[in-house]
């Protein structure tokens, strides 16, 4: 039996946040408004958030996904090593998605992406991505996640 | 120490000094006698003040970048670009987030990674870092005047080092680089550390130098209703005062609609200049500066040049003294040189075609003055109720109450509740007034104008249509009309 | 035969069709029923006229751009460029200097050494040349109308070419495709054979096919007074509706001033419906367009941004039906598709951020109304007299008597008496009133308005403001200030 | 003894127009005021003038100097063979210049002054060149030819 889409999303908790010394809100906000009503449950941490601070949201509310907003061009030196405390924080199979204005100027997305796969990030967004498109990400990424999950528990 | 709106003590000021030039070690560079001498040889053309003062005077509407990159020599060929083949009529340095925040160590590494990448990691020019002979070197490169242009809720050290440094004019303020700009710092603080940055600029001006003071208008950038903006830049205009400054350009962000803008403008002259003889300060020179669209940008280059274009019309047609400029860039990253070159350009030539024409005074234009200048007013005067004529105190006060509310803005210390949305002319409106103390008749037309919108789309205001207005203009429109 | 305002008879226009499809082989592929039955399936969305007349009733402000090569894979390529990424609203097929001369063999060269060349040595794209079902293939290639676009003084072949070939729209007429495209062309002969078309028109509309026509209202794009143009885009479209035209779009190419060029728009719109009433044209469609500014641009592409978004923010204000659109290329080439695509852009970033905005009635706006109406009318009632209230012979004798004098312009059938400048605020008067019977008030007015600016200049408006005025919106300005 | 600023213009008949089926005639009508006004006799055909017609003046006028405009974009087929039907008619000396929008689209402005050049034009220019430019380039042309053929006589 295919999974609802209620199950897929009631089931999902997100962390929000922008983080580094970014105060970029207004793109928070709505993400935060967008992701509510799809139906996950949304821990939205502001702007302005720090590593240790995802990462303890991510552990408190046993997150699924840690959504990481960087608009103001300095996510390149904000997120190293993110991937590595998560696994060291013992979130081995947490989501890494990040999005915004990933670098400082206009470069080319396609070597942004590279990068961040590098640095340890599952999905990397463009400037301007509408919610939606999270969305079905979100969905998609979480169906094959509990998939593999429910497997491995059987 | 207790949050007064009072000129700070010579004695109060040395002694914080002290410890603001001991945060970081470039503050030893600092020595005020020698920085009044070096201010002293600056011709007169490479003035802020003065070069706004003429431009106000002739009716002309100056071009302003924002720009700033990590490493000295990059900045510098960035700054004489913009001057020589942008033709900027005045330069910005835009000064990094990390040092926005303080935060010296991690802008120390970010000089040093973008040295060894070989392009900029920081978004700004981190100032305090470079001290104060590096942007003596800056201001020395280029031939107009330049503003340090940032974000700092405690921009003492910056003031400090910037201004040692030449620079001219010095943007920002208590609330308006706290509120959009920080999280977490408590308004007494952040205006107390104002109040020091422009009692700084009051000594400068004590001992001959006048620089000019800069309140940063459009604060989030995002539907920002004017009587809002106009009422903060108002209040920072005069708590600068106070401490002795005496160039003020009081700052707005375009929202779009042509008759609110001018009318926006319009207000912030007139009733700055009222309330700074209201409260005595009878030298202080206002001048005005429109921000080209402040939120969301269309991400094609193209349809950027068009917002870019409408918002040096309105500048012009507002008759505001200068216009900061944005590029063809803006929803992607910081703008090369090139771009940002294309703003002014394309700015200036909307400039210069408007330049000998005049919005003529009309009926709708007079009653959009009426509604923001009567709406200023109110908020200001409840401001200064609730701080007992003490507006330093008022406006703490305000933003605890609700009084002085700001949309979007991630500080903890404001409520959050007012929402904004543009009515079937794209003119910025109420929907929720949250606790902002507009008069029930003000209420009522901000209501029903957003009710008309509502019967045009067949739709009820709401949280929706908000947010079909924060995407409107990137989406190539001015209202978000649904689909 | 002798030229007069008067419907041509089917007789008369069968007998000199024949002429007209025999000068060329491609007249070979014109049947007129055919036409219409292959006009019959063309669905209202792709039709010139009812999608004119959709945005007029939504107030809505179209864009079209000016687009033309030689070959048609390549004019197709770019067609649907202009209507997929620039969003055009509507699109042109601008056809080439040698067929406008009806050089055909020119062309045909052209054709040919564009093939060979790899690019389009030619300046348009050559529809007669191609004919009738090539034609087709355009038309069907695209989602929205299109219209041809020249500058033709003889149009009769490319008119059948190109209507049987499915184009719902046909730019030009006897006197706007002739006095600024040629120099030695008889004015009686154009208007004749622009009688023709538009009885060609006038077939199809009593066939049930409407096909639009539009008068070529810039004419030589530089500094032309309103009320010469509009007389001019009256007249013509006068000479339209008597051969059975009943969709006319009245043109007039940007002067720069807003407040002139909103009045110029409505007053055209005005005066062009209250003399089709007159000459009781009762049921004719009028709509407006504005040309981009028509004269020399700026070689800078972020310059020629500005230029472009004030035009489409001009045409918005004034309400005009549609808007020509420029691109960053204007000074140096026909455009790349690209830089075609990105003046539509611009253009509708601007249109639609105005969309809903209104400019109110202003006493100036009121002023300047008055000037041209009363002015537009003093010419057409001239041109009425002197041809005994046959319009077309009035207008033969009024080019011979300079009562009709269009500024810079090519033909030795205009008398070029007349000088424009620019006033203070950079709308054009008259420096040399030539022999346009301009009232004595108003020559009086234009007058003192070029004195105040001589007088701001200091120096009295001669030969050297006005080519100061040519060059001055490539130079960035729009008033030719001495440096 | 140099040659006077007089003598320079005095003695110079130049041929103006606008070639082909071209009929931009702003520009040209300012040409003709500039070049008149720095001195220089001016015989300007106006537009669409033919190669026939510009040899046919310049035979007629004894001109030392032949001003081509072509803004339109065809100036590659208007002006192909010209100068060898100057050479034809026995204009061997005469100078050729050229200026305008000389081909279709904005191209590369060292590619189309070669071309030209192979063509026979002595001087090219870009769009939107003023006046002041050619008054120069025409004095010191004139200049050298004039003695040139000052010491041929002798
Ligand atoms: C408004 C704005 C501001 C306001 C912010 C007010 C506030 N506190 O919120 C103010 C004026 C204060 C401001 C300040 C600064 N800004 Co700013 N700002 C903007 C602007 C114009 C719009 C941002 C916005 O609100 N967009 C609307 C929202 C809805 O979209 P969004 O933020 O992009 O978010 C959406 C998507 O990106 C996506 N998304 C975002 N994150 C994620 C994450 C995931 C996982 C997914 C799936 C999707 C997603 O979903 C969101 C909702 O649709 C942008 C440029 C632009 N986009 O046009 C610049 C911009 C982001 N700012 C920039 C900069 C540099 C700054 C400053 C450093 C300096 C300055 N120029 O003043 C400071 C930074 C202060 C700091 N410490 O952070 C740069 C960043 C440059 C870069 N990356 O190269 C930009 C791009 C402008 C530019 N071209 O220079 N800014
Ligand atoms: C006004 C104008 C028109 C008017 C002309 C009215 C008239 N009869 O004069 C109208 C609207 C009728 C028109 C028609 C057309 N035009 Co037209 N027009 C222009 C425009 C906007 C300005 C020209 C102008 O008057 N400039 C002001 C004068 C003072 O400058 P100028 O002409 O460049 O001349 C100066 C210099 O170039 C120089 N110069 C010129 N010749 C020479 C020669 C020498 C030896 C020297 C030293 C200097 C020199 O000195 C002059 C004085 O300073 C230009 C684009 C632009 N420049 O912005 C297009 C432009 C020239 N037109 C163009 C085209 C294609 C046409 C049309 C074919 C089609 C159309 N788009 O409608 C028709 C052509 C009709 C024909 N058979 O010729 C193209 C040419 C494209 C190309 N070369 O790739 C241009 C460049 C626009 C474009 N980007 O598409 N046009």
């Amino acid at each position: 039996m295919p999974m609802g889409e209620k199950d897929t999303t009631e089931r999902v908790t997100l962390i929000l946040g922008v983080i580094g010394s970014d105060v970029h809100a207004v793109g928070n906000k709505i993400l935060e408004y967008a992701l509510s009503r799809a139906g996950f449950h949304v821990v939205n941490l502001g702007v302005m958030v720090s590593q240790e601070e995802f990462i303890g949201a991510a552990i408190e509310c046993a997150a699924d996904l840690i959504l990481v907003s960087s608009l103001y061009g300095h996510a390149e030196l904000d997120c190293r090593g993110m991937r590595e405390k998560c696994n060291e924080a013992g979130l081995k199979d947490i989501l890494l998605y990040i999005g915004g204005n990933l670098i400082v100027g206009k470069g080319d997305f396609e070597e942004v992406e590279e990068h961040f796969k590098k640095m340890g990030f599952d999905r990397i967004y463009p400037p301007g991505t509408l919610p939606d498109v999270a969305i079905n990400d979100i969905k998609e990424d979480i169906i094959r996640l509990k998939v593999k999950q429910d497997r491995g528990a059987n | 120490m207790e949050l007064k709106n009072k000129k700070l003590s010579i004695d109060r000021f040395n002694e914080v000094r002290k410890e603001v030039l001991a945060s970081w070690s470039t503050g030893r560079e600092v020595h005020f006698d020698e920085a009044v001498e070096y201010h002293k040889q600056i011709p007169p053309e490479k003035v802020f003040a003065s070069t706004l003062d003429k431009a106000k005077s002739k009716r002309e509407t100056l071009t302003q970048p924002r720009a700033g990159v990590a490493l000295l020599s990059e900045h510098i060929t960035l700054l004489r670009y913009l001057e020589q083949e942008g033709g900027a009529d005045l330069l910005p340095t835009t000064i990094d987030s990390y040092t926005r925040q303080n935060q010296y160590s991690l802008a120390q590494q970010g000089i040093e990674e973008s040295k060894s990448a070989g392009r900029s990691l920081l978004n700004g020019f981190p100032a305090v870092n470079h001290g104060v002979y590096i942007c003596r070197q800056v201001c020395e490169a280029v031939g107009v005047p330049i503003q340090v242009r940032h974000g700092t809720p405690d921009a003492r050290l910056l003031a400090e080092i910037t201004l040692t440094g030449g620079f001219t004019s010095f943007e920002g303020g208590g609330i308006t680089y706290n509120i959009p700009y920080a999280k977490a710092v408590p308004l007494e603080r952040s205006i107390a550390n104002w109040q020091y940055v422009d009692r700084l600029v009051g000594l400068f001006e004590e001992a001959g130098i006048r620089i000019n003071r800069e309140p940063f208008g459009p604060l989030t950038g995002t539907l920002v209703p004017p009587c809002i903006s106009n009422t903060i830049s108002i209040i920072e205009g005069l708590l600068a005062a106070e401490q002795g400054v005496k160039s003020i350009t009081l700052g707005y962000g375009q929202c779009g609609n042509l008759t609110q803008d001018v009318a926006a403008i319009k207000v912030l002259e007139e009733l700055g200049e009222e309330y700074m003889q209201k409260f005595g300060y009878n030298d202080v020179q206002i001048t005005t500066v429109l921000h080209q669209w402040m939120g969301g940008f269309p991400q094609d280059e193209a349809k950027a040049f068009g917002v870019i274009a409408w918002g040096a019309a309105t500048a012009s047609l507002a008759g505001a003294t200068k216009v900061i400029t944005k590029s063809s860039h803006e929803a992607m990253g910081v703008p090369t040189k090139e771009a940002n070159a294309d703003g002014l350009k394309t700015s200036k030539q909307v400039l210069n075609m408007l330049r000998d024409q005049v919005l003529p005074l009309t009926h709708e234009l007079e009653e959009e003055i009426e509604i923001i200048r009567i709406t200023t007013k109110a908020i200001l005067e409840k401001v200064l109720e609730l701080g007992e004529d003490d507006i330093a105190v008022g406006t703490v006060r305000s933003f605890e109450a609700g009084v002085l509310d700001v949309p979007f803005a991630p500080s903890r210390y404001n409520k959050g509740l007012i929402l904004p949305a543009r009515d079937n002319q794209g003119a910025v409106r109420f929907l929720e007034p949250g606790s902002v103390p507009l008069p029930p008749d003000i209420l009522k037309f901000h209501k029903d104008k957003l009710a008309k919108r509502g019967e045009a789309e067949g739709r009820a205001p709401d949280f929706q249509m908000v947010i079909d207005d924060i995407y409107a203009i990137s989406k190539g429109r001015l209202v978000g009309r649904p689909r």
